[in-house]
């Protein structure tokens, strides 16, 4: 295809299909949801799209990122297997985790998803060890950690900011504000100041982009993960953004009062896979939106069924694989 | 049931209605009693323990917390050295490995160093997750760490009416306690006083009279116990069924009793076997009833693996109604045939309920 | 006595003498712990003691302190009980311990020391607790956090800060900045940016004041104390000083090379006693120092001797006052 | 001693010697090798365990660590997913309080819910502090948290071979192994080999062959009982003492094997006896042997009270040679009379040196 409009950005179309494919795979996954067979929770980020997409533009299958509850938008980003992840989240043998995960614990070796961690906070550190085994071996990989805002209320956030800083590591610390914890808004969690001042204080350069538009993510990261490369240590980016969804499970939740139907809207109306799909359109570089959206349902349903099709794990296992 | 509820009004609840009204009351009853979490003011407060209590205490005494529990159970220590009287909620026992500092170092020793002269009224309450897939970081319950260090008292309630009282009685106390509160103790329902009436926190409480095998059991799997018990006791075995309820201090003696009687000891674990509650009651009945033993203790407890997500996996993980049987059964010495018998009834009877939620057998008072 | 300067502030002459006292006490113990009878680690805060003493000036009886392992300087700038100090670290039945703790857990609640904590960074949150406490019952006492510059490495000091200044709490963090953790310098800790930034990312008022100069510390302080009395919440205060002894012992250790002789001569030329005697002397306002040393040194004498004289706790109570 | 090292040089050295020897020939043999702690490149370096260490390796082998203990055993974690091998090193067993979140909820566990493809080789160096008043917050050894957790490896060396060996081991191990070292085991002098010769990472060894009764004590405890042992010997009580060396996973069947002989048992904690490893093992061995056992079994370990720091009180808290010995003689059918006169001489060989520094007469290999 050849683009209409030669002055846009050409990492914008495959930016897109990815945020299509994230966002396709798992409204899937909040519509088959109810058929009771994925049976573990399930944290989306229908909404986050870009900041996922974004975040891992830049990155090398052998760079490694870490993950938190939250992380099928960063495992799937990073290039991390469709299949497995699906076939965790229902619990077969097939998962990425043999099914001893569930949705919280996605990696994938291959892909350089290194773990996800239930425990907020906790998959930080993990990233800054990741960096410093990479500056030990002197080699130029980097390591990413996604976190969100709640995140930086816990202490080992800071502590690990403050390691990969004076350890001038190739770290960079990812945080996906999407204004809530739970259903508990910013304002009560942390008081009124720019999150970037938390990087500040721990030395870090840091970075606020607009965490809904794909190229803003993806160029700031860009600039980190290059610092990160030629050895000048870590960096802090903060991508604000929206999830839609409820915090845990299939549902929209906004009927619980916790945020208003407005603000949901006005981050809708924000919406970072249609935005990105306008600015294509408009340059006349989208044209097959159906036919892509038809290839990636394909996909989605093979792996589906390919996950519903492989055995649970056998149950004679479970005590496996305590000590290696 | 302690006496003064008896002359109370009871209704059906179930533990996390009884956990509420207990929140509530206190917080009535006493102006120096706060709740502090992460949720605990949100609109699902807590799987509903909490749910409302914002609105009528207001965001002072019903405190949401940000995303640090290390320096909330802190807050709330040093606020109880001041006389206050914090409830500390964390949704998930593993939330608060990242406080046991502050809980086992300054919480569990401030009387202690300071000579008796320094109190932490504090109350912890811990939950433990189980079912649909929860996994390695969200299925512990762990209360063999907590009940390891002297300082501390450490609640397992198993049923409506001690998932109330024990919460009051937490509060009242002087001392630091954790309450290891099971998911799925919130959903038995049983009768419960109306009254804000505490239950002791002394120990061990007799659920079923038998003298063919003591079984001991905490938390939910005194429910799992008191299946089986009835089950067996059909089959000819009669099982005296205790419910520990507190994990420390450890109360042995009416384990003691009990094993006099019967020379079988069996216990089942909420947590890993190994160094689990059923180490120390073994360890410490054996030591001190070793002449009353006709046969071998026996334990129950999860395997020694970390609590796997899939369904399949978890089945095997946790001890059941039917395991508990058999267990009961062997030691009674019974014959094979009898024991499996009760088994496969108890299995058949599961049947119908996928194995990652609550039986719905289960209702309190047990 | 009459001010020969009617200019000098009033309240330096008893700052001067609180801060000698101090000094004395702590110089009596590293002077006697050779005696082998004060059987607990020690860590003295000889050249410290401005900041401790200024600290506490705007402090009533009924505020709280909480200190950590170098707490003797604290414990007695707030009016805890000498004999029961000294009872203490000798592990006498008259220790406010009763020779439980030893000399990292002192407390006098009858003076406001609410409890050291020989767990670095463990304290602070105490301190946020006691402010809550204040808070709740509507009064308006303070609570003061005393740090070293280490204990900012924690990440329950990030934690503690971010919900003191979301819950608006009447608690001062007064961090004394001694340039070292033991051994280890601050820039192989921390990287190089003031630490008031670290107040500053969690919403806070900070202040850096020389932590030498003991009316620097009493201003910086009264500022604070008077915005939490009033309601407005918790303030960082940043006092820049410098430990002469060895971390924990009674002796010098220069000769380890983790700093310089030169560095160590610098500070001691700014010797916060010393600097204030002088001024005091300039301005006639003490013609009376070696009786007041004399005086303190009966004090400490009395006190030693008391110490010496009580008991050793009865080994059949070991086991008490495990539950209230 | 195992085969390989009797074919090396052997010198005496203290344990601390043995651990720096240890450290240095890990960083020699293998690149990803690295330590990280507060204090681990200052001039002290952890008791002399790691000193001069960075003037060799440089301080990116030899890592000072802020204080972060948390985020550093985190980090520690992250390398070592990543295929490096780091040492943590905490001064105090208390400081890892800090840390536990990362040590039990991740490291533990990756091998396990990564279905066998992660691996975390680290090895986290406590040291248990004991003597001058350390009181209660550094004094903890707390073996019992750490062994109730499945997916790590604890071990306890009781002398300098040990010390080295099973820290060779431990570096070498794929598994996140806790390393429990006492310090008044640093003290403790014997032959170790000059090599880097690992020893194993599987469970007791037997330090005294005996018939009477079966003794289990771990670390500094297994210094005690060595002394009550030989002690006891001498008035016709033959003791066999076994040296746990690995609290977890836990290898039962060498006291099995014992209790077998001798009919009597008797553990001897290095922390609290309630929950303590010596739970465990009665419970174990009566589960196992209960037919074997001829006496109730019979465990020592420190009271249910925090370390105190006043020498007139710690010198009550702590197990000595002469407590294990008045046990073993009790346990073993003795006349009182025979069994004060032992304890007696071994309080009065005692008596010249203060109870708050170790016991002169410790030398290894036990
Ligand atoms: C240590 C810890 N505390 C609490 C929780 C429960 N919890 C799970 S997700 C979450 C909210 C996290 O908020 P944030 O970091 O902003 O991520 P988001 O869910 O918004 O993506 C909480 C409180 C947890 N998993 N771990
Ligand atoms: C959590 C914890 N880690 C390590 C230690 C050991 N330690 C005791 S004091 C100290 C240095 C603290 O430095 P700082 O906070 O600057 O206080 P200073 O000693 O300089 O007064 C360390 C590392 C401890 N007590 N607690
Ligand atoms: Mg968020
Ligand atoms: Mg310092």
């Amino acid at each position: 295809m050849t683009a209409a409009n030669p002055d846009l950005d050409p990492r914008l179309r495959p930016l897109y299909v990815a945020m299509l494919r994230l966002r396709l795979i798992e409204e899937a996954i909040a519509e088959r949801y109810a058929g009771q067979d994925m049976r573990c929770p399930v944290h989306l980020s229908v909404g986050q799209e870009a900041a996922a997409v974004g975040a891992c533009a830049p990155l090398r299958p052998d760079d490694r990122i870490l993950s938190t509850h939250r992380c099928h938008g960063h495992y799937l980003a990073k290039g991390g297997d469709l299949t497995a992840m699906l076939g965790e989240i229902h619990g077969r043998a097939s998962g990425c985790c043999g099914g001893r995960g569930g949705s919280m614990h996605l990696f994938d070796d291959d892909a350089g998803v290194m773990a996800s961690v239930p425990i907020v906070g906790s998959s930080i550190p993990l990233a800054v060890g990741a960096a410093l085994a990479f500056k030990q071996a002197g080699d130029d990989r980097v390591a990413v950690a996604f976190l969100g805002d709640g995140s930086l209320e816990e202490g080992v956030a800071h502590e690990s900011l403050n390691l990969a800083a004076v350890q001038g590591l190739p770290v960079i610390f990812f945080v996906e504000n999407n204004l809530y914890s739970v259903y508990t808004p910013l304002a009560q969690r942390q008081p009124d100041r720019p999150l970037t001042a938390i990087g500040a204080a721990h030395g870090l350069p840091t970075a606020q982009v607009d965490g809904n538009a794909v190229l803003a993510v993806a160029d700031a990261m860009e600039t980190a993960v290059d610092r990160a490369r030629r050895g000048k240590g870590p960096t802090m980016i903060v991508a604000d953004t929206y999830r839609w969804r409820e915090h845990c499970g299939p549902n929209y939740d906004n009927d619980l009062g916790y945020r208003t139907e407005a603000e949901f809207l006005s981050w809708r109306d924000r919406c970072p896979v249609e935005t990105t799909a306008q600015t294509l359109h408009a340059a006349g570089q989208l044209d097959d939106d159906a036919i892509l959206r038809l290839t990636i349902r394909e996909e989605i349903d093979a792996a589906f069924t390919a996950a519903l099709a492989a055995p649970l794990p056998d149950p004679a296992t479970a005590g496996a694989h305590v000590h290696a | 049931m302690p006496e003064a509820a008896a002359a109370t009004d009871t209704r059906i609840l179930t533990a996390a209605e009884a956990i509420l009204e207990a929140t509530d009351q206190a917080l009535a009853a006493d102006p120096t009693v706060f709740v502090m979490g992460e949720g605990a003011a949100d609109p699902k407060g807590i799987f509903g323990t909490t749910a409302g209590l914002v609105d009528r205490w207001g965001p002072d005494r019903v405190m949401e917390m940000p995303l640090s529990e290390n320096a909330f159970t802190g807050v709330a220590i040093g606020a109880a050295l001041m006389g206050r009287r914090p409830i500390v909620i964390h949704q998930r026992v593993e939330f608060c490995l990242l406080a046991l500092e502050q809980l086992f170092g300054t919480a569990a020793k401030a009387h202690y160093v300071s000579n008796g002269r320094h109190k932490v009224p504090l109350t912890v309450r811990l939950v433990v997750g189980r079912g649909w897939g929860q996994g390695p970081q969200h299925g512990q319950s762990l209360e063999n760490l907590f009940a390891a260090v002297p300082g501390l008292k450490v609640a397992l309630p198993a049923d409506p009416v001690d998932a109330k009282g024990m919460l009051l009685a937490a509060v009242a106390d002087d001392n630091p306690v954790v309450i290891i509160e099971h998911r799925w103790v919130h959903y038995v329902s049983g009768p419960v006083p109306a009254g804000p009436v505490a239950t002791d926190l002394t120990g061990p409480k007799t659920l079923r009279r038998g003298d063919d095998v003591t079984v001991v059991a905490a938390s939910y799997m005194a429910a799992e116990a008191l299946r089986a018990a009835a089950a067996r006791a059909n089959a000819g075995v009669s099982v005296d069924l205790i419910d520990l309820r507190l994990a420390r201090p450890l109360n042995l003696e009416p384990i003691l009793e009990s094993v006099q009687r019967t020379g079988r000891l069996l216990t089942v674990d909420l947590g890993h076997k190994t160094l689990g509650l059923g180490a120390e009651i073994v360890a410490g009945v054996t030591e001190r009833a070793f002449g009353a033993l006709r046969a071998a203790p026996v334990r129950l407890g999860t395997p020694d693996h970390p609590v796997p997500s899939s369904r399949s996996l978890a089945e095997a993980f946790y001890a059941r109604a039917d395991h508990i049987a058999t267990a009961a059964g062997t030691l009674a010495g019974l014959p094979a045939e009898r024991v499996a018998a009760v088994a496969e009834a108890l299995i058949a009877e599961r049947r119908e309920v996928p194995f990652d939620v609550p039986h719905p057998a289960f209702k309190g008072p047990f």
